[in-house]
């Protein structure tokens, strides 16, 4: 059915699939193997392939469910007949200190019959006590080149049109996301164009770096107005809000060449517009009277320009 | 079998626990002590990290003893009210026939203030009266939430194991299951895990494998647990960055809450930076940075989060002219610890509030704050007088808890 | 029947009659014609043509086709016996993501009786899950003399007599969004003396361009106190709020003959007093401050006038 | 009955009977005359006469009736069974823009049975398509000559003992608002000295204009612990708030004899103290930062004194 | 049960005994007098005597009365069967626009079975429609001589020591207020040592001027440290607010020998901090930033300090 997600059709089916995790999968194919499997904690960035089973992200997780509906179903769980269950906790780090004080006894009470795999984004917000009784696998963001292949397969399989930039655009806006790279995949295939660097930044609401730099650059030499008809020129040509630009423009500050404390200076200007336009104030004032505060800076930095200039590439 | 080795070779008698002579003797001596009748602490706090048995000890004491264990831990609710009914358990006489009991009180570090209240008066009513010996645990004792249970406890510390204690332990195990192992695997691993003997059999179990040996390669795949040490790094970076994207970049190897981040760069600020103005620009990001933490909180709007982030790092960092001037020690936030439990008091306070606004004739804000510093002033030069204007108001209990409590932050 | 909305009357009857939407169009019309319709995403700034796109594209499927709001959908949400086929959903974007969630469980639970044509402002509001389900359309702002002729065309049907002046000014006040253009032009044309400059800024509630102008005049020649009055007068006269009053002098400080700099710094503090209006801030007393502001800056800027001074025309 | 409000006993009875707004009662007068009456929309600042004057034509055409507030109107929306005609909703320009979508369908619904007559502040709140529904009315504030005149008949006829001085510091305080004029002259009334300039300052919770001069005058002169202690008196003796301090001295600036420069720069001040006030700062810090900022200028002020003042009356 | 607050205890039993308010009080006396009774609008600082002067005009006309704060008054504010006649509510300037409106219609659909007190502090924040419905009495606070008076009336009935600069301080403290009075004497007396002026600072949990200003001298001596030691242990030891440093610093400020371009700009850092405390930053964080402010300016102000120095002593 053409409706049909692709991060569905596409989703590994089995632990041998998960990509680039080699050792982890590995690993833990002989622990359910044996059965001797321990309470394990997955920990890394979303899409890297964490399982998302089980207690859904969205449901509250303070210490009162930990102590019910979690232990409850731990409980049950020895009822049935097979050797154990397995429980997974999406999100883990999403609990609060005391929540995860309240699932430590529960995890080691039922080890016979239940096992807990936690996934979280940080293990570091996981509490001590409970990063000890887990076994800890860190899953890290698959490298870009895989995630092109991978996207390439796919492509070629649904029969769209791909340049390379479109797809390294794709990895880039993913941030290491296999997830999300499928998806915007799939929305920029509708277009008639192909997939092309364009294409992609249209399809996630986002103007290209190189405009939004351009634009900054305009400011910061001084030249207002050429700046104001670019930022025109984004909201328009791009469709984007004044939020998406101004986090856009975050983004790209820590790739102009300036003094480090313009840039901070910047980056709290820039915090500053953003707080604004949440509380409402008007868009279009709001952004010009940002690009008006750089172009203001450029007096000062000027002069000291030739000296600190530090290039900065990330 | 389908057991996990730390289940499968969980010490049953003190006998077979590694390490920790001193604390289990002791342990020992004052069960016995109960032979001659309660002694004058009727409760044992046993502290320690996470993975140096604690609970283990209390289990095999019981064991030993033939006792019945009765536990209550963090997964159970523990309000006054539900400790209440373990008292009546703890304070019925033995029979002649009957066996001796255990009370094990888990994780008392682990109350939460909300939905546990009274549980911390209810605990030291349970000691009072208990005709068992009563066993607690906690990783941090000097948690101020716990204060007063500190008092009523003997202090008994587990400590991590060393490699003299746990390499000849993973090894017993490693015996068991046929596994070869290096010895400089063994070391890596207690290394890694300084100690929690708990992760150590976890790590052993997952690194052997279905090969039956393990090497110092083998360990190579396995990823660090985050401990508090991390921390150090993380504020090396950036008090020593000199760019934007350098302190930015320190967030990466953090995994802490940032929060909890930002209360440990605050504190180290000065420290790290004694020059005068560079500390007066720091400061003010960090004022900023906060500013934005609130914004936050007010708006619900987290994408304002990364602003924050990048003046507390990044601003702090670039606040700096002159280079660093050599090692400075990191202090542990003051902080970390009294912050969490104000928020506990707020509900408590306001309930307070209300029935003095009832016999006061004025609303229940104003009457905690009027008021409320006149009472607590009172309890402290005169517990007569304040023993009575508690009962007018008819708010003994609650008010006796947000003194105790208060009184713990303040210490 | 004489209350009827002009919008309506005038709405476009078929894909070809969309106006400057070529692409579009005929992306739409290959649809219709190889009677395979996916669900589309139909993502532009108001009052380009999306919902039109989409009720003449349904229509000429001969087709069922329900059009809603947000609001009304979500009354709607369940569609058990669901009679039509194609169900456009206007204002797609305000839903949260909670909501848009619910919706693309709906999309895949009626994608065989039904599809979906949502519309919205901005497709990075769309979640990646509905995105990827979606071909996107991306509508433009339509451009000035379009709108003028398109105007001009219902303006003689309905026998109400304009200036061109006073179209232009709609046009502009309407900001490409040909809705709300030709509303202003029937709302205008209930105003007894026909449609001019003037009766159009009446009637959206604006102050002429001039008056503003004037009264930053005032402030930056340093006569604070009549700046002052022209402001008492815009607020009470025009019954202005603060926040339109901020938003035009915005727009006029573009046209001002002042050095780049005072423009700049101008800027700046217009974006302050937007904010402290949006805050509640009292509006006589940060409207002052503003032209105080600007008073300021005249001594400063009197004394490099003479050189400096670019004539802005827009 | 003792507690009836002033403003209803002395409402108008008929269109004539309006104050000030002839074009407007001419136009109404005619649609009556014509039988003929499309939607409304009343726009203008409070107390103008806008409601009265939808009552009023409502009665002329001898037809049912009903006035409501946005509130009430939203809980009576379905409007089912309406037995009346005309219906005159206040202060529609605080109905959210949904609320107002809601309001434009309910007029299309019931366009057969009756009439909205929409009073509202600003025009420009209103979405489009319900002022493009509607004949468009601007009401402006009543001079001030004739306000004295409509107090000084209610006076007379509710025998209040006045002083001209008196009734003219209503009229100020009101600012063209007929309502709150006659409210204030009733509440000042049950104040058992007559109604003098003093009293009606204290009715509305102000201070005396030469007092919140006096306080300037110390800071101005440098003795800012002079200006404090009044600063206090004012807080604490008439139980002002800090905005309202704000907006009394913002008022008393234009009349203090001080260089230009200095009333400017006053200003600028004047409108942060009123930010940080309304963001909820301490009222008395921020008013003695205030105060602190003005002796500072006087050192300033002082040496260039002689030359430049300007005296100034209102 | 004899009351244990002594604010319960010494409460006026009868209007008689309301200190210094005579004018009310008569005017209070002889409506009761008349048998009629208007809504009242009881208006003043706190601490002056409205609440009870609300319920002994209440008991002396003998008919039942219910005292109400505004949220509890919202809850019952359908008012059905009501069993009472006067209906004191507390703190009504608390109430927002909306929720006076609500009261407003319910004082006009009860006015024949109940009549209201409203106690506000500031009457300029009750909305016009309420106030021009009540009778307006204004409290004024008691002046100190009186209260230094009252406090010695209740010591010695409760047997309790004073020093005349105890009490001095205690009024000074209370700024007006004679419930905070009595309270902090209630206090003070639980300290065997009776009441001198070092207990009293003691009891307002006040730091004593001496730690603040300490703090300070730490900080301009650039002894940021020692400054943050001293600032944790007010928030800690002394349990203060962040806005009561802030208060305190400010007040302090005026001592510090000091040159005064440097408190003047000191003075605008503290309206700063404020503004931050206010907008939700964290006491610690703000104040410590404050306190750097000062410790940069003090190599600046070591070296003017000799020559500018001003005492100033209050």
């Amino acid at each position: 059915m053409e409706a049909a997600l692709w991060t569905e059709k596409y989703r590994p089916k089995s632990l041998d699939d998960i990509m680039d995790q080699e050792e982890i999968v590995s690993r833990l194919k002989d622990l359910v193997k044996r059965g001797t499997m321990p309470h394990c904690l997955f920990a890394g960035p979303p899409g890297t392939g964490k399982t998302t089973a089980g207690l859904n992200a969205s449901d509250e997780r303070g210490i009162d469910v930990v102590r019910t509906t979690v232990k409850e179903f731990a409980r049950m769980a020895s009822l049935s007949s097979v050797p154990f269950k397995i429980l997974v906790l999406d999100e883990a780090d999403n609990m609060t200190g005391d929540a995860q004080s309240a699932l430590r006894r529960t995890m080691e009470n039922y080890t016979n019959t239940c096992r807990f795999i936690l996934c979280c984004n940080y293990s570091g917000r996981i509490i001590e006590p409970i990063q000890s009784r887990c076994a800890l696998f860190r899953f890290t963001p698959l490298p870009e080149e895989k995630v092109v292949e991978y996207l390439h397969r796919i492509a070629k399989n649904e029969n769209v049109k791909t340049t390379e930039g479109g797809l390294k655009t794709i990895v880039e806006v993913a941030e290491g996301d296999l997830r999300k790279a499928v998806n915007i995949l799939q929305a920029a295939s509708s277009m008639s164009k192909g997939i092309s660097e364009e294409t992609v930044y249209q399809v996630v609401g986002r103007a290209r770096p190189t405009d939004v730099h351009e634009m900054l650059n305009h400011a910061l030499k001084g030249d207002f107005l050429k700046a104001r008809d670019e930022l025109r020129n984004l909201l328009v040509k791009y469709g984007l809000s004044g939020s998406d630009i101004v986090r856009q423009i975050h983004s790209e500050v820590f790739r102009l060449a300036i003094p480090e404390k313009t840039r901070i200076s910047l980056i709290e200007a820039i915090g500053d517009t953003d707080f604004r336009l949440v509380q409402g104030g008007d868009e279009e004032v709001q952004l010009s009277a940002l690009l008006a505060h750089l172009a203001a800076q450029s007096s000062v930095h000027r002069s000291v320009r030739e000296e600190h200039v530090t290039a900065l590439d990330r | 079998m389908s057991q996990p080795w730390t289940v499968r070779y969980r010490p049953q008698t003190t006998r077979e626990i590694a390490g920790n002579k001193v604390a289990l003797e002791k342990i020992r001596q004052w069960l016995d002590a109960w032979a001659q009748g309660k002694p004058s602490k009727g409760a044992v706090l046993l502290y320690g990290p996470a993975g140096v048995g604690k609970t283990t000890v209390a289990e095999a004491v019981a064991r030993e003893r033939g006792w019945d264990l009765v536990e209550i831990n963090a997964s159970d609710k523990r309000s006054g009210e539900i400790l209440s009914k373990i008292a009546g358990l703890a304070s019925t006489q033995a029979s002649l026939f009957s066996k001796g009991r255990l009370i094990l009180l888990d994780e008392v570090d682990g109350i939460n203030l909300r939905t546990d209240s009274g549980a911390i008066i209810a605990i030291l009513r349970v000691i009072r009266e208990s005709q068992f010996p009563i066993v607690l645990t906690a990783n941090d004792p000097w948690d101020p939430k716990i204060r007063p249970l500190r008092d009523a406890c003997l202090l008994i510390e587990l400590k991590r194991l060393g490699l003299r204690e746990g390499i000849p332990l993973m090894k017993g195990i490693l015996a068991k299951e046929s596994v070869n192992a290096d010895e400089e695997a063994l070391r890596s691993i207690m290394e890694r895990d300084r100690g929690d003997m708990r992760s150590a059999i976890t790590d052993l179990q997952i690194l052997t494998g279905p090969k039956k040996s393990l090497t110092l390669e083998d360990t190579a795949m396995l990823s660090n647990r985050d401990r508090t040490e991390s921390i150090f790094e993380v504020l090396r970076i950036i008090f020593n960055s000199r760019t934007v994207a350098q302190a930015r970049r320190a967030l990466d190897k953090s995994d802490l809450d940032h929060e909890m981040l930002f209360q440990w760069i605050l504190e180290n600020t000065p420290s790290q930076i004694p020059s005068r103005h560079e500390l007066e620009r720091a400061m003010s990001a960090l004022a900023e940075a906060d500013l934005y933490f609130a914004r936050i909180r007010k708006t619900q709007s987290w994408h304002l989060l990364s602003y924050a982030l990048d003046l507390m790092t990044a601003g702090v960092a670039v606040a700096k002219e002159t280079s660093p001037r050599g090692w400075v020690s990191m202090k542990f936030p003051q902080r970390i610890g009294s912050m969490s439990r104000s928020r506990g008091t707020r509900e408590l306070r306001k309930g307070v509030g209300a029935m003095i606004g009832s016999k006061s004739h004025i609303s229940s804000r104003r009457g905690t704050k009027l008021y409320l510093p006149m009472i607590q002033f009172i309890h402290q030069h005169d517990p007569e007088k304040y023993r009575q204007i508690a009962e007018w108001l008819d708010a003994k209990e609650p008010l006796d808890e947000i003194l105790s409590l208060e009184n713990d932050l303040a210490a």
